[in-house]
């Protein structure tokens, strides 16, 4: 069991010290049982962090947003951003620094190991029916929420996400300190969801007819890019009517910039947004599931981005944000990539 | 008018409903949402609350306003377009949400008359249903003014009295949905009476989640321009447009002109919803931008809501529906915020 | 019905372009002309918001006086796309105008004053029309002042209207800093003003032009003794509606494409700083 | 016989490489080699310089198939271009796929400069297999 009082104790320190600038972690949320990320800066606050089956966002987000913020500040840190993380938030880290987002030593790791669970999908939660929430935790491979009617107990397995069911890392390889341990564990296969998808949807029509009806529905609130730390570029396509301004960006580059997609959310336009989003996160998506998690209208995202995960391991043989020493999956290649689809 | 409809009986009231489209929450691809109700459907009204308001109704995601079609060397052709007239009833609409489109229609029917939003606002009725219990843990009507019995913003309020529903009509058009309605209904007794009284005072006695001393909120506000909190409460924001988006009186929009064809021109000037939570929703083209941080943005988002409406218009604009909460990615709470900058303001924090 | 949406534009036919400044800040004055018998009246200091099909929408302030019926004018610097598609037009295209938006300046209030203009950059536009007006109904006003700064020479614009309007006028032009050939002031607006130190009794000053030059220029008008209700100027916020629906250019409460653009500083110094 | 109307013809936008693909085209055109006029080419640098967006662009701006061509492996006039290109590619076309779009819809081939008869087939083939799916509908954007 990852120990949160040894988890406050080193961010305590660590901020004591000044050996950080900052924590980055989850505390207690104000609106019912869900974490929120917080960024500290006092070793007093260290005493509010929280580690528990909310703590769903990936906060190598809150790592990209700082070095945009010293960039456009025009500073260089003198010392390193600790960062709680999840298995799957290190290996955000990992491809960010693959990316030369930042440096091992910018950042200070404080790895939290899921064991044999993860995060809870609030869905599922919602199902059970115990109506509102104030807190939940971890106790060995279950939950425990506390509800008006006392503490209910549940196998994690019930209830959690499907990326930490299918979650091969729960454990933070690149760390500086860890809490908790590697734990074997036997959840569902990788790729579930996406092979049950693949065996009801078999034929193109079948295939196209499912996600239409996804792609119209999106209201094209970018919650999915927002949360994702992969999504990191100054202008995105769909920024193309309105992007960056720089004090030395010309006149004729603002009239000339292309408008790849218009901004109505229309089916078309909506589609061109997710699919290049999916192909701009092939081999970089560590499917830490956000996207999915966060989409007020549920289009379930994470199909996409696995569909394309499992070329990537299966047929090019990349383990996405496990080595930071390898090449990113698009600026490599082998003798022996496919090519029998070529004519 | 005060009717009284056993539950087997609504879907016989919208049967005869055949002037209007009907639309009803339903649960699809995982959320509740307004659908179209065809006549074998089955209406549940026992929703939460619909993930989206019926905002779009009367003011949808896309709106186009006119095609161009200009030949090189010609003058452009314009044609105007316009929604054709439409009579919709959308039923289960919650107060919230009723309210919220009183909050659109200062905005859209007052000054400067929006003909789009009007079209589609005249053929629509809402059938609202009260609240018996909070819809969920972040409702918070009763303390921005609402109740979860107010009728205001709906033709029709429904009151679930367990078997059957109190219907009472609220506007004409509410009236004219009930006569046609007719026999379907049975008048009340005093025992439906006294139930639906019971019924109401219990639900407005359900504790909510408030907004603190909401009467100062918009003064206390207008002095927290500078505060500080901002900031340090905008830190988890990751500036998606969910809270806004999901808001059902959020209304702000962006005009683009959308070609089809380059030569000869062929387009259409097409308005979209657009956010001010977004950096360049106010960026100048020369680059400078009056709300450039997340913190200015969420402070113009809760002040929007809270001081600035309430300025123009004498009410708050929020309705206390707890969408932005509940939705919010990284758990930004509206009533969190507001209370803070209020109490640190109040106190000289 | 569609017509009557406060959307549609009116169309107009380009019948005059000059080029008033070349260069990275390219600025090039448009006449119009409404097609259609269409058109409508504007008062000083309003906007319209015109458009190039295919391209779309920009606020604009009307650069000609209400006094002038048969056109309208608009001085527009390159600075984006709708703007940069301005400047790719040739007399007799058409584009679309809807308006006019926005306040205007309390020319009433003035009679019988001193009138002191500073402006800067592109700043002129807007202002313009009161300038025109001005000298047009002199015998209202006391003295005319015109204050206006570029960053260089040829960044000024309405040069031949400036020289003409010395009859009528006192003209104090200026660059940010010295170059061969020019014999006026140099160095900032705010720092002229301070030179040629116009008296504040029974003045009013108007002043328009970027947002850093307004706020030196409203210090230095302090020191001569201009009382905040007797300053005016112009704020411009990106707009995309002109109608106090789209939510952009609010500053406070304030919508400006309804409330603004005109504001006295007495007014706009209780607004917060979002502009 | 009654007046029809004349038969469907897709519409291709050809990406070729400037190096290679573009001058086999080029080849096939001096060569009088009879084949489709289906295609609209656009020239680009390298077959690795052609962006996902470029792809979806053309299926969003109508086009019925898209083709991307360049140099045959080993042979890229940037060393590498045609090898970063190959897995992308295999990618956008495994996720059209994936979401319903006709695999005929989307190819990839090498032609090389001196292989003006092979991008004469190329386009043949890719002609002959859209013919029978009728106009891209999917994609396309739908306005106003």
């Amino acid at each position: 069991m990852s120990n949160l009082e040894a988890l406050r104790d080193q961010a305590k320190k660590l901020l004591a010290k000044g050996e950080v600038r900052a924590v980055i972690g989850y505390r207690k949320g104000s609106r019912g049982m869900a974490a929120e990320p917080v960024v500290i800066t006092r070793p007093e606050e260290a005493a509010t962090l929280v580690w528990d089956p909310t703590c769903f966002h990936n906060l190598a987000l809150y790592l990209v947003e700082d070095q945009k913020r010293l960039g456009k500040e025009k500073q260089k840190a003198d010392k390193p951003i600790a960062i709680v993380a999840k298995g799957c938030d290190a290996r955000a880290i990992v491809v960010l620094m693959q990316e030369n987002y930042f440096k091992r030593e910018d950042v200070y790791i404080l790895g939290v190991s899921c064991e044999t669970t993860g995060m809870v999908d609030e869905r599922k939660l919602a199902c059970l029916g115990f109506g509102t929430l104030q807190s939940a935790s971890f106790r060995g491979d279950d939950f425990v929420f506390s509800t008006v009617s006392g503490e209910k107990r549940v196998a994690a397995s019930e209830v959690l996400a499907d990326r930490c069911l299918e979650c091969r890392a729960p454990f933070p390889k690149v760390h500086d300190v860890v809490f908790g341990a590697e734990k074997a564990r036997s959840l569902a296969s990788p790729f579930a969801a996406l092979l049950q998808f693949e065996k009801s949807k078999t034929s193109i029509a079948d295939r196209w007819e499912f996600w239409q009806h996804q792609f119209e529905r999106c209201i094209r609130c970018f919650a999915c890019r927002a949360v994702c730390p992969m999504c990191y570029c100054e202008e995105c396509i769909v920024d193309s009517t309105r992007f960056v301004v720089a004090p030395d960006t010309t006149a004729e580059e603002k009239a000339n910039r292309l408008r790849w997609i218009e901004r109505s959310a229309t089916q078309s336009d909506n589609m061109g947004y997710h699919l290049t989003r999916a192909l701009h996160l092939a081999g970089r998506c560590i499917d830490c599931g956000e996207c999915d998690r966060v989409c007020p209208v549920r289009i379930p995202l994470r199909l996409l981005n696995t569909r394309l995960e499992r070329e990537v391991r299966e047929t090019f043989g990349y383990d996405p944000g496990a080595s930071v020493d390898v090449a990113s999956f698009v600026s490599s290649f082998r003798d022996n990539d496919p090519g029998n689809f070529i004519r | 008018m005060e009717r009284i409809l056993d539950k087997g009986h609504l879907l016989d009231w919208v049967a005869t409903l055949t002037a209007w489209e009907v639309f009803a929450p339903g649960f699809q691809d995982g959320i509740w949402g307004y659908q179209p109700v065809s006549p074998s459907a089955e209406v549940r009204l026992e929703h939460s609350n619909t993930v989206q308001p019926p905002k779009n109704f009367t003011f949808p995601q896309r709106e186009v306003f006119f095609t161009y079609d200009q030949i090189k060397g010609e003058a452009p052709k314009i044609a105007p377009i316009h929604p054709k007239p439409k009579q919709r009833v959308v039923f289960g609409v919650r107060p919230c949400d009723g309210r919220g489109l009183t909050r659109m229609d200062r905005v859209f029917n007052e000054q400067f008359q929006d003909s789009y939003y009007q079209t589609r606002r005249a053929g629509l009725a809402y059938v609202g249903l009260s609240c018996n219990q909070p819809t969920g843990p972040n409702c918070f009507c009763k303390s921005v003014g609402g109740s979860p019995v107010s009728s205001e913003g709906l033709d029709v309020l429904m009151t679930d009295l367990g078997d059957r529903y109190w219907v009472s009509s609220v506007t004409d058009l509410g009236l004219a949905l009930l006569e046609v309605g007719g026999s379907i209904f049975s008048e009340p007794a005093q025992e439906d009476q006294n139930q639906v009284r019971a019924t109401r005072i219990a639900a407005v006695s359900h504790p909510q989640r408030a907004v603190q001393n909401t009467a100062v909120v918009p003064s206390v506000l207008k002095e927290s321009f500078s505060s500080p909190l901002w900031a340090a409460l905008a830190q988890p924001c990751i500036g998606c447009g969910i809270c806004t988006f999901l808001c059902p009186t959020c209304h702000c929009f962006d005009i683009n002109d959308e070609n089809a064809s380059s030569s000869p021109l062929r387009g259409s000037r097409v308005r979209t919803w657009d956010n001010c939570q977004f950096p360049d929703f106010t960026m100048h083209s020369s680059g400078h931008n009056p709300r450039g941080t997340l913190a200015s943005r969420l402070r113009q988002r809760v002040c929007h809501k809270f001081q600035y409406f309430h300025e123009n218009f004498g009410v708050l604009q929020c309705t206390g529906c707890g969408r932005c909460i509940s939705e919010c990615p990284v758990g930004i709470d509206i009533l969190s915020v507001v209370n803070q900058v209020c109490s640190a303001q109040v106190n000289g924090e | 019905m569609g017509d009557n949406s406060i959307y549609q534009p009116k169309l107009a036919e380009v019948i005059y372009i000059k080029d008033e400044v070349t260069g990275e800040r390219a600025i090039k004055t448009f006449h119009v002309q409404f097609l259609n018998g269409d058109g409508f009246e504007h008062a000083c200091g309003q906007c319209a918001m015109i458009s190039v099909f295919g391209r779309g929408e920009a606020m604009i302030s009307i650069a000609s006086p209400p006094l002038i019926k048969e056109y309208k004018q608009f001085s527009i610097m390159r600075a984006g796309r709708v703007t940069s598609a301005f400047h790719e037009l040739k007399v007799g295209d058409v584009i679309g105008v809807r308006g006019p938006y926005g306040n205007s300046f309390p020319i009433g209030d003035w009679h019988g004053k001193n009138l002191v203009f500073i402006g800067g950059g592109c700043g002129l536009a807007p202002i313009w029309p009161v300038i025109q007006t001005a000298v047009k109904t002199q015998d209202k006003f006391n003295r005319i002042s015109v204050f206006y700064g570029g960053r260089s020479a040829r960044d000024i614009m309405y040069k031949t209207e400036l020289e003409q309007l010395r009859a009528n006028a006192d003209i104090y032009l200026s660059v940010d800093k010295s170059e061969e050939g020019w014999h006026e002031y140099c160095g900032f607006v705010p720092a002229n003003i301070m030179d040629k130190a116009p008296s504040a009794e029974n003045a009013v000053a108007i002043t328009c032009g970027p947002p850093i030059m307004i706020k030196f220029v409203i210090q230095n008008l302090k020191k001569l003794g201009f009382s905040d209700d007797r300053i005016y100027t112009t704020i411009e916020n990106k707009m995309k509606c002109g109608l106090g629906k789209c939510g952009r250019c609010n500053v406070g409460k304030d919508y400006v494409c309804v409330s603004g653009p005109v504001y006295s500083w007495d007014k706009l110094k209780t607004l917060p700083e979002e502009y | 016989m009654p007046e029809q109307s004349p038969p469907y013809e897709p519409k291709i936008v050809a990406f070729l490489c400037k190096w290679c693909s573009s001058a086999g085209s080029d080849l096939a055109g001096v060569s009088r080699l009879q084949y489709p006029a289906n295609a609209t080419p656009i020239t680009v640098m390298c077959s690795g310089s052609v962006s996902p967006q470029y792809i979806l662009s053309a299926f969003k701006k109508g086009a019925d198939g898209v083709l991307v061509s360049g140099c045959h492996i080993g042979d890229c006039h940037y060393m590498e271009g045609n090898y970063l290109a190959r897995r992308k590619i295999y990618l956008v076309n495994e996720l059209l796929q994936f979401i319903g779009i006709e695999p005929q819809r989307f190819r990839m081939s090498w032609v090389s400069a001196a292989e003006g008869a092979k991008f004469a087939k190329v386009i043949k083939d890719f002609v002959e297999d859209l013919k029978p799916l009728g106009p891209q509908e999917k994609l396309k954007g739908q306005r106003p």
